[in-house]
């Protein structure tokens, strides 16, 4: 990028505070998610009912990162979140193969809402230190990614507790909502 | 939070709508809780309506 | 609205709370309602008195 | 009263608005009362769930009326209202034999209340209409009124609908509120 509207953007990028949601099944491993990108430590958690919030500094952009509950009867209620959402953190239990069916459903409910239609997706296979984990790629295919139009989206494979993964998904998301025009 | 018949859910949803309920009260994301409350507390449409709609007014006082 | 056994008075509870609530919201009588809301759902008492508080900075703010 | 301080003391009265609870069972009468002083008219109830509070004129007198619902899964929730309250009317349907006890146990709370302490009780022996109805004394008596004591109450005879023995009532609170030192 370069010239007067790229640099025009940066400055109202570098001003507004971009809005994050991480969403996924209760377990999937949000909360621990967003206290690894804010703190860089793996901290204890408990069911998450209600939400948590933080700033994010990531590469010297400030993200608003909202964490919420997932257990079934507070799903519902995501939606009231949903409105200027830049992008949302979807997560997943890879290990989890029976409810991946669930998760998905929640997914594609998620994704039909009119204030969503513009935010990118990134999805976090997560807990893939488990030996029964699923593949990125199984994951992607559950949820039915490959079949998803008019929305950027990537999926990457994470762990939470160690760690690892995390580095290359906020590196794309920060690129993507970089270059969204 | 009664309308649901598992006790373990309803006990779920009156903690996360004492949660909302507070951070409201202090202030905090009011359009965001205010969201919440009024579909959790099922609000009629035209209430619910009132009560977005102050929301704004109180973010955005010029529009008054 | 769920630590009574009863259905009914379950549902008078719940309609009662929605109501106190969007007077709140509305901005009326909010000690009051304040008092009412922190009690049904019963807050702790650390935060029952933060919200009382605040309630009170926003009638005097003179006070605050 | 006369003198300086008479005259500061109306002066007073007359810009606060004074604070009146109606309390009782549900299926009382306190909405029909409410609404009979306000507008003089019967208007058709259906259990408060919640409360109503109206602006009410008598003899160029502003009080705040509140009329709170008297369920009993509500009823817990009365204290909430106490702080500022100058007067209670606390309304018995007078025809509900069996029901004289439990009257009694939440009045008898709700006089132990601090912030109540000062405030004028006037008690409404209403539904004086009905021929089951009990008389003024024997109400008085069984909610135990005799026995009170620090409390400037009083007793009357009403009938909600029939719009009978409110006049009387409201004015002996009138000057009670007035007289109060
Ligand atoms: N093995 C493994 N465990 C993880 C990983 N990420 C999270 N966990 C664990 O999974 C459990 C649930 O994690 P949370 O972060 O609380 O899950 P959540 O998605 O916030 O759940 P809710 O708040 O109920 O929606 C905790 O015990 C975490 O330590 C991971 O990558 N690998
Ligand atoms: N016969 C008779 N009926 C009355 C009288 N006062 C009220 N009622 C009736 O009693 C019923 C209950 O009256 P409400 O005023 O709704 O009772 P309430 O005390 O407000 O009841 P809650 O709102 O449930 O606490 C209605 O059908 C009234 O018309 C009265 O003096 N005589
Ligand atoms: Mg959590
Ligand atoms: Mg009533």
């Amino acid at each position: 990028m370069g010239g007067f509207f790229s640099s025009l953007f940066s400055g109202l990028f570098g001003t507004r505070e971009m809005r994050i949601l991480i969403l996924g099944l209760d377990g999937a491993g949000k909360t621990t998610i967003l206290y690894r990108l804010q703190v860089g430590e793996v901290v204890t958690t408990i069911p998450t009912i209600g939400f948590n919030v933080e700033t994010v500094t990531y590469k010297n952009l400030k993200f608003q990162v909202w964490d919420l509950g997932g257990q079934t009867s507070i799903r519902p209620y995501w939606r009231c979140y949903y409105s200027n959402t830049d992008a949302v953190i979807y997560v997943v239990d890879s290990s989890d193969r029976d409810r991946m069916g669930i998760s998905k459903s929640e997914l594609v409910a998620m994704l039909e809402e009119e204030e969503l239609k513009k935010a990118i997706l990134v999805v976090f296979a997560n807990k893939q230190d488990m030996e029964q984990a699923m593949t990125p790629t199984e994951v992607a295919n559950s949820l039915g990614l490959p079949a998803l139009k008019d929305r950027k989206w990537q999926i990457f494979k994470t762990s939470a507790t160690k760690g690892t993964g995390l580095d290359e998904a906020m590196e794309w998301l920060v690129e993507s909502l970089k270059s969204r025009q | 939070a009664h309308y649901n018949a598992d006790p373990l859910s309803e006990h779920t949803e009156f903690e996360y709508l004492r949660k909302v309920m507070f951070e409201y009260m202090m202030g905090r994301e009011t359009k965001t809780m205010a969201k919440v409350i009024t579909s959790m507390l099922k609000f009629p449409p035209d209430q619910a309506q009132k009560v977005l709609e102050r929301e704004d007014s109180r973010l955005m006082p010029w529009l008054r």
